[in-house]
């Protein structure tokens, strides 16, 4: 008996060996699925969903919920353009501002939950509109004379080149996931996050500053949905309307996917990572099977159905 | 004396009649002011048969919300509904009718689904509908390739006939439809579920039954809605559902129905959903540029729950204070 | 009443009788082998440790949760393994549970009256009778003091307390089943319950219930059926406290209260100031190094609000507090923690507001102490193991179990020391004890005894509450009595004797 | 109860102006085409002939068939003349079209078209743009090939009539073999992703067919190194510019466009229907086609425009039905001096 294999951990195995029986399975009825190639891509397309998977995470930790990634990717991602006028002596300023923009959204969302105790679902649903008013509004629906600019060429370059062979979207997510392993595992704000997910009335009597550490996880939620938002125009090159509304049911997905509860309190991010690439793939390799789209949708449905019943599950009742 | 002050100040509960008689006063001056007219019956007609898919949705969610927890599902099944309604319910005389029961059985076996999943499967609602959603949306897209199919008009006479409010009936219906479960057994063990679901098992409440219960309701209102869309476009769309996941949301927490389960009530909702339909009315008569309305539409939410908040925490000063 | 003359004559038969039960959650065997067996017309204590398994027997008796294996009867009929509570009910079997069933959001009289609601035509709820229903059943057991219209929510605990037993008393049952029912009442109360207790035994009933005190079981209890381990060790009619401790612990105890009259007291530490909030209405005393400060009264009186708005967990809306000399603003527990002040409370509830159930006991531990330990943001990891371990160690804690352990699947007692592990390592100068010992047994309590007298020695000060009068009595230097919101009186300790604090608890309420 | 729906119809035309009020309800802003169609009409509507006879106002629904709903409700009770719609659903507002309709309002619905009889339609041929674009394909590849098709969002039926049109024509060609069809979602982010995906499991491929996003599917292949194989796609500028050379690697294709302008053709059907210069006929327009080697820089591709541009914001050519500048698309400013002339005549 291993005392280190807690619960926790047990699910982020179940994640990866889900992720593992997903790619094995598209192996055999695919042949060249889960190729070198064909892996890296999908991780790849992994790796935006596990951007934004990695904040909704942080929310879902202190049980909340992040709705307003669609409208702060794509926010962030009409700033860096704009801003930018697609020069690169302007990127630096431009990354800055639409991260700004992110973390200025999620820092509200953050206020708006933790001090006006507006619920999480309605201040983000909010903010959401909010913000796409404002993206609509102010570029004048992408209209506006810097609409057009595209994302600064050493981004772009970055992003459809890489570094050394290896694409710079998985270089990120590296990052992004050891900084979330680190952050979680090894601080002292991680072991407050988890504290509050658990029992935010403990963890206030116990001194911990819960207001600030539900703040601070909106804020970081919004960062990172603006860097998916970042990502995204490196890798396309320009903004589009929109572009943020397919992540906001897949971050969730890819949160529980990857073991983390959606009650807070437990799971740990290198799940999300095993969850994001297990969604990607079994989209992948249903669009390689050239399923139709409604058997996509059922079948979709089905194995997040099938991943709950095998370790989603809560506590029996008795 | 503490009685009195306790009728007196708004609750969280009576949020969404606030938001509503607000709503409705600025759908009013600004409607007057733009047209220099009031409005006429025309206009009482449409919103009332534009609103109701959105006030039957709205009711299932919040029995679903009042037990604690929440059904993204509504949109796969109003969309299953609308493409079967759009498909199947033809003919004359009473044959279509038999068909609609037959949505209806369709809808409450869907919600059913999701019952069995969070009750018995003990997954969190939030999931197991996420998932469901996608399987219902696939099952319309099956059902429903195009854009199509068709509503007899013996049907829309009943249902949401555009000469004759009509709709007002099948809006009494939903509201003594709630009346009456309120003052059922079925409908006290709603909220005990919703404020302490271990409590509530342990003095007897069928817990489970409870949530397979509203989950099937939710799943019937979701069907009503479906018809009631039918009937008023007189057509079907397997995407038709998407947009009523977040607006259902959004009117039960005008409504004032608290997300932790337990506390408020489906006239709040329907109260919610009613206000959300005439912003956008108060938006188009106001002038505001379409490219912001979502901005505005954000900051009603927002600030109308936020006022909820407000209100119960200066009730509960001055009950305090009392 | 119909039901009871339903009651077999025979007291031959059982009322309840349990045998060869197991019960494990997860990897911890709460239940094994357990046989209990209650006759109609007795008073029978469950007696036994934290953890030893009676509330899950009790549990298994009303059919919440089914046994692993086992049987149950009821009147001799054997019941199935897994039955809602409902069908029990139908017995005859109505149970008060230790973490009470009431409905937070419902009011009283829905929570009365959920199962059995007024109805009229059509079967419909009466909504309109539900309050005079209410009412009337609130009335018919001598409690006219409970609004019934109240949200359960907005209750005292105690009035919490009362509301589930009225609950229970209300079906009249054949089988009742009480657990830990005084944990949370105070002592005119207990004699409340007391009456009604005896009145269904007198009337055939079988009146089953839990206790951690041990006079309770002595005055109320015809016999006594003493867990550990999850195991029946022992059921007799007659049984001595200290027979039935080393029945339940399996070691015996020296004199139950450590002699603090002994231990020095020094200079102030805290002062309070004529600070009001909440139900506070104008407090000032001085609390002094190595001082046991009690703080006694009728629940309800402001007790919680005066430890709470020391700590900074609920604001002050007037007066001012001072530590060692220097007047002090504490917006927030994190303001109390912070080394110059160096306050503690721990509280009476663990599960709600002390504990992290699912983390390991060393992140459950090291919470409050977290940035001590700390570089760079970073946590010190072998400075904290080491700490915890040391700790652990000190207080017993877990018996040995790796720190890693969730602390969810450790013991009451346990669960409470570690909740005490936490506040040590802040190194607080002025420890609040807000109701440390309730639920938690017999042993345990002697440990936390001794453990609060010898912090007092080390020079902590410390204020001190209890549910339990008698500890007030007995552990304190000092007694302040609340009574709404204000000190009425003043007793120098140790008082001895419990009966003078509640005196002074209720002398204001008669000059009144 | 109710009075009779005429009497509670305001008069015809706008009392204190004399002029025509013409509203243009959009379901939704959700990419660049909607913009453009939204300038051009912007545009159309501060040039002669209908600055001076048309008052137009213009509202988004968020794609929300009920707010849609709404909004068409609130401008019959604002008493317009005539609306035009690009639906939500094309099902979805039948009903308020048909109250519409009641009420002597001219409802013209166009692109996303209402299916309510009593509108009228103004679109181009759904299933003709599939099938042109798939004859290429296979012409291009003298019917042997290994080719992807990348459909539009699912359940809308412009989607299912290209889908159609493709199939038909690949379905005739035994040597054509789809290997792979998948949703873009007719979005250049989400073809890209999805096209990156696929790509590494995939053989060489020949051909693809595109529904929306382009210029997206483009990029994935050039990301992973992939030979460039014959496209047939929409209208973004960016496609073109591949096609034009603009960008690298050059791709041999055909663009055909859904056109914005069908905002400005359906403004002057509902213009000429009101003042009666039209007869009430729905009308169908050619889709602009632009080859490789047709393409001309400033005409029909613009160098120094967006990726995400549609590029065939205006019809050319002798028999064009209607002719607008660069800026009425870019951000809906009138054309200089200019006096619209909308043509459609030549069918
Ligand atoms: N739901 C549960 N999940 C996990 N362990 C449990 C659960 N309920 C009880 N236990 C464990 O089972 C054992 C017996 O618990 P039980 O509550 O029956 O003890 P008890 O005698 O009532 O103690 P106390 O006097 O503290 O109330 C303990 O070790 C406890 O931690
Ligand atoms: N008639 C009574 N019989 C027995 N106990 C009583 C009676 N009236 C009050 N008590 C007890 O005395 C204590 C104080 O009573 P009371 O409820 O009047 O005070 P309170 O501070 O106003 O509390 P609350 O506001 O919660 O009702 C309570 O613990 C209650 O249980
Ligand atoms: O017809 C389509 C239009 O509806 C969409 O908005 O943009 C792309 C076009 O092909
Ligand atoms: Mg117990
Ligand atoms: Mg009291």
């Amino acid at each position: 008996m291993n005392a280190a294999i807690t619960p926790d951990v047990r699910r982020v195995l179940y994640a990866y060996a889900v992720a593992a029986a997903v790619l094995s399975l598209g192996a055999v009825l695919h042949p060249g699925f889960a190729s070198w190639t064909s892996l890296r891509a999908v991780l790849v397309v992994a790796a935006f969903t596990g951007f934004v998977a990695a904040g909704q995470m942080l929310v879902v930790l202190v049980g909340g919920i992040d709705l307003s990634i669609p409208w702060v990717l794509n926010g962030a991602a009409i700033v860096l353009t704009t801003t930018s006028l697609g020069q690169s002596s302007r990127l630096p300023q431009a990354l800055a501002l639409a991260l700004g923009v992110g973390a200025l959204a999620g820092f509200a969302n953050g206020m708006g939950v933790a001090w006006l105790g507006v619920p999480a679902v309605v201040m983000t649903l909010g903010m959401n509109g909010v913000l796409q008013g404002l993206s609509l509004g102010l570029s004048k629906g992408l209209t506006c004379a810097s609409c057009g600019s595209y994302a600064p060429q050493p981004l772009r370059d970055l992003f459809v080149g890489g570094v050394a062979g290896i694409p710079a979207a998985l270089l990120v997510w590296i990052g992004v996931a050891l900084l979330m392993t680190v952050l979680l595992t090894l601080t002292t704000f991680g072991r407050r996050v988890y504290a509050v997910g658990v029992n935010s009335r403990a963890a206030f009597l116990s001194g911990v500053g819960v207001r600030g550490v539900t703040v601070a996880l909106y804020t970081l939620s919004g960062v990172f949905a603006a860097l998916a938002g970042i990502m995204l125009v490196g890798y396309g090159g320009q903004p589009s309307l929109g572009l943020g509304d397919p992540y906001l049911f897949e971050s969730i997905a890819a949160v529980v996917v990857g073991g983390v509860s959606i009650l807070g309190g437990r799971g740990h991010y290198l799940g999300v990572v095993a969850g994001s690439l297990t969604l990607v793939a079994v989209t992948t390799f249903l669009q390689a099977q050239r399923v139709p789209e409604y058997g996509r949708l059922m079948i979709y449905g089905l194995v997040i159905l099938v991943i709950l019943f095998a370790y989603g599950r809560d506590k029996a009742h008795d | 004396m503490r009685d009195l002050i306790g009728r007196l100040v708004p609750t969280q509960a009576g949020l969404g009649y606030i938001v509503l008689v607000a709503t409705a006063a600025a759908y009013l001056i600004v409607y007057t002011s733009s047209l220099g007219r009031f409005p006429t019956s025309f206009d009482y007609l449409s919103i009332l048969n534009t609103m109701l898919p959105l006030v039957f949705v709205a009711i299932g969610q919040s029995l679903v919300v009042l037990t604690g927890g929440i059904d993204l599902s509504v949109g796969g099944i109003v969309s299953l509904c609308v493409a079967v309604t759009a498909t199947t319910v033809t003919g004359t005389g009473i044959a279509p009718f038999g068909w609609l029961i037959v949505v209806l059985v369709l809808g409450a076996a869907c919600g059913a689904i999701n019952g069995v999943i969070v009750a018995a499967g003990r997954i969190a609602p939030i999931l197991a509908t996420l998932a469901t959603l996608s399987i219902f949306t696939g099952l319309a897209l099956w059902v429903l390739p195009v854009p199509g199919g068709s509503i007899p008009s013996v049907v829309r006479n009943v249902l949401s006939n555009p000469n004759v409010p009509t709709g007002l009936i099948w809006l009494g219906v939903a509201i003594g439809g709630w009346l009456v479960l309120r003052r059922t057994r079925f409908g006290m063990r709603i909220y005990a579920v919703g404020s302490d679901e271990t409590s509530a098992r342990a003095v007897g409440v069928p817990a489970g039954r409870v949530k397979l219960g509203v989950y099937a309701l939710s799943g019937l209102c979701g069907a009503l809605a479906s018809v009631f869309y039918v009937s008023t476009t007189t057509a079907g769309d397997a995407n038709a559902g998407a947009p009523f996941i977040l607006t259902s949301i959004a009117s039960v927490v005008v409504g004032g129905v608290a997300f932790t389960g337990g506390r408020g009530s489906a006239l709040g909702a329907v109260a919610g959903a009613v206000a959300l339909t005439l912003v956008i009315d108060v938006l188009f008569f106001a002038g505001i540029d379409p490219l912001y309305q979502s901005l505005f539409q954000g900051l009603f939410l927002v600030v109308a729950v936020l006022l909820g908040t407000v209100a119960t925490l200066v009730a509960r000063r001055r009950r305090a204070a009392a | 009443m119909s039901t009871r003359s339903e009651i077999p004559p025979s007291a031959a038969v059982l009322a309840v009788r349990a045998a060869g039960v197991h019960r494990a959650f997860g990897g911890v065997q709460a239940l094994r082998d357990a046989s209990f067996a209650a006759r109609p017309g007795e008073i029978h204590a469950l007696a036994g440790e934290n953890g030893a398994g009676k509330s899950t027997l009790i549990k298994v008796l009303c059919g919440l949760i089914s046994a692993d294996r086992g049987t149950v009867e009821i009147f001799g009929q054997q019941v199935r393994r897994v039955v809602e509570p409902a069908a029990r009910r139908r017995l005859g079997v109505a149970t008060a549970f230790q973490e009470l069933s009431l409905l937070p959001d419902l009011t009283v009289a829905e929570n009365l009256l959920l199962q059995d609601p007024p109805r009229g035509r059509l079967g419909l709820v009466r909504r309109g009778r539900l309050v005079p229903t209410a009412d009337t059943i609130l009335r018919k057991y001598g409690v006219d003091y409970i609004d019934s219209r109240a949200t359960t929510a907005d209750l005292s605990v105690a009035h919490r307390q009362i509301v589930e037993l009225v609950r229970v008393l209300a079906q009249e049952p054949r089988v009742v089943i009480l657990d830990e029912p005084t944990a949370a009442l105070p002592d005119r109360q207990v004699e409340w319950l007391a009456g009604h207790m005896r009145r269904l035994r007198d009337a055939g009933c079988c009146v089953i219930f839990t206790s951690h005190r041990w006079r309770e079981i002595e005055q109320l209890a015809d016999r006594v059926t003493v867990f550990r381990n999850g195991t029946q060790v022992a059921t007799r009619d007659r049984i001595s406290e200290a027979e039935a401790v080393t029945l339940m612990s399996g070691r015996t105890l020296a004199g139950t209260y450590p002699d603090i009259s002994a231990l020095p007291v020094g200079e102030t530490v805290l002062r309070v100031d004529e600070l009001a909030g909440g139900r506070l209405r104008k407090v000032s005393f001085d609390l002094r190094r190595g001082e046991i400060l009690g703080v006694g009264g009728l629940a309800g009186q402001g007790q919680r609000d005066l430890f709470l708005t020391l700590f900074g967990a609920r604001r002050a809306a007037a007066g001012t507090v001072s530590i060692g000399g220097e007047q002090v603003v504490i917006r927030r527990p994190k303001d109390a923690i912070r080394v110059g002040l160096g306050i503690a409370y721990v509280p009476e509830d663990r599960k709600a507001e002390g504990l992290f159930l699912p983390l390991s006991i060393r992140d459950n531990v090291a919470l409050a102490t977290l940035s001590r330990r700390s570089a760079g943001g970073f946590v010190r990891r072998r400075a904290e193991r080491s700490a915890v371990t040391s700790i652990s160690e000190q207080l017993r804690i877990g018996g040995g179990r790796a720190s890693n352990q969730a602390v969810g699947t450790l013991s009451g007692g346990n669960q409470q020391k570690v909740v005490m592990a936490r506040w040590l390592l802040t190194d607080a100068r002025i420890l609040l004890l807000f109701d440390v010992t309730r639920g938690v047994d017999a042993a345990t309590k002697h440990d936390i005894y001794q453990l609060v007298a010898d912090l007092a020695a080390q020079g902590k000060a410390i204020l001190f509450h209890s549910s339990e009068t008698e500890e007030i009595a007995n552990l304190c230097h000092r007694v302040l009595v609340l009574r709404e919101g204000r000190i009425s009186a003043e007793l120098p300790g140790p008082v001895g004797d419990a009966d003078q604090i509640v005196a002074a608890s209720l002398k204001e309420a008669s000059d009144a | 109860a109710c009075g009779s729906p005429a009497s509670e119809t305001p008069a015809t035309q706008a009392a204190g102006t004399g002029k025509l009020k013409i509203a243009l309800s959009n379901s939704f802003i959700g990419n660049q085409w909607r913009v453009e169609m939204e300038n051009v009409f912007k545009a159309a509507c501060a040039m002669p002939p209908y600055v001076d006879q048309v008052e137009c106002s213009v509202f988004n629904a968020g794609n929300d068939v009920s707010t849609q709903s709404r909004q068409i409700s609130n401008l019959i009770s604002q008493g317009v003349d005539g609306i035009v719609i690009n639906a939500a659903s094309t099902s979805g507002l039948n009903g308020v079209v048909q109250q519409a309709c009641d009420r002597g309002i001219v409802v013209v619905s166009f692109d996303n078209t209402v299916d309510a009889a009593c509108g009228l339609t103004v679109n181009t041929d759904q299933v003709k743009f599939g099938q042109q674009l798939a004859q290429f394909i296979v012409d291009e590849l003298n019917g042997q090939g290994k080719v992807i098709m990348v459909t539009g969002v699912a359940g809308t039926g412009a989607d299912n009539d290209r889908n159609k049109g493709a199939m038909e024509v690949f379905a005739a060609n035994p040597g054509i073999e789809i290997v792979a069809t998948y949703s873009g979602m007719w979005d250049s982010a989400t073809a890209q992703r999805a096209t990156s995906g696929q790509l590494p499991s995939l053989p060489k491929i020949d051909g693809v067919w595109v529904s929306g996003g382009t210029d997206g599917v483009i990029k994935a292949f050039s990301a992973a190194k992939r030979p460039m194989p014959v496209v047939g796609g929409e209208a973004e500028n960016g496609f073109r510019k591949y096609m034009a050379g603009i960008l690298t690697p050059k791709v041999n294709g055909m663009s055909i466009g859904q056109p914005p302008f069908l905002s400005v053709i359906s403004l002057e059907l509902a213009r000429g229907v009101i003042k009666k210069e039209h007869p009430k006929e729905s009308i169908t327009i050619p889709f602009p086609v632009v080859t490789s080697d047709t393409l001309v820089p400033g005409e029909t591709v613009f160098p120094d425009l967006p990726d995400s541009f549609f590029a065939d914001f205006t019809d050319s050519g002798p028999n064009a039905t209607v002719i607008l500048c660069q800026q009425a698309a870019t951000d809906g400013t009138p054309c200089p001096g200019k006096t619209l002339d909308v043509n459609f005549g030549k069918r």
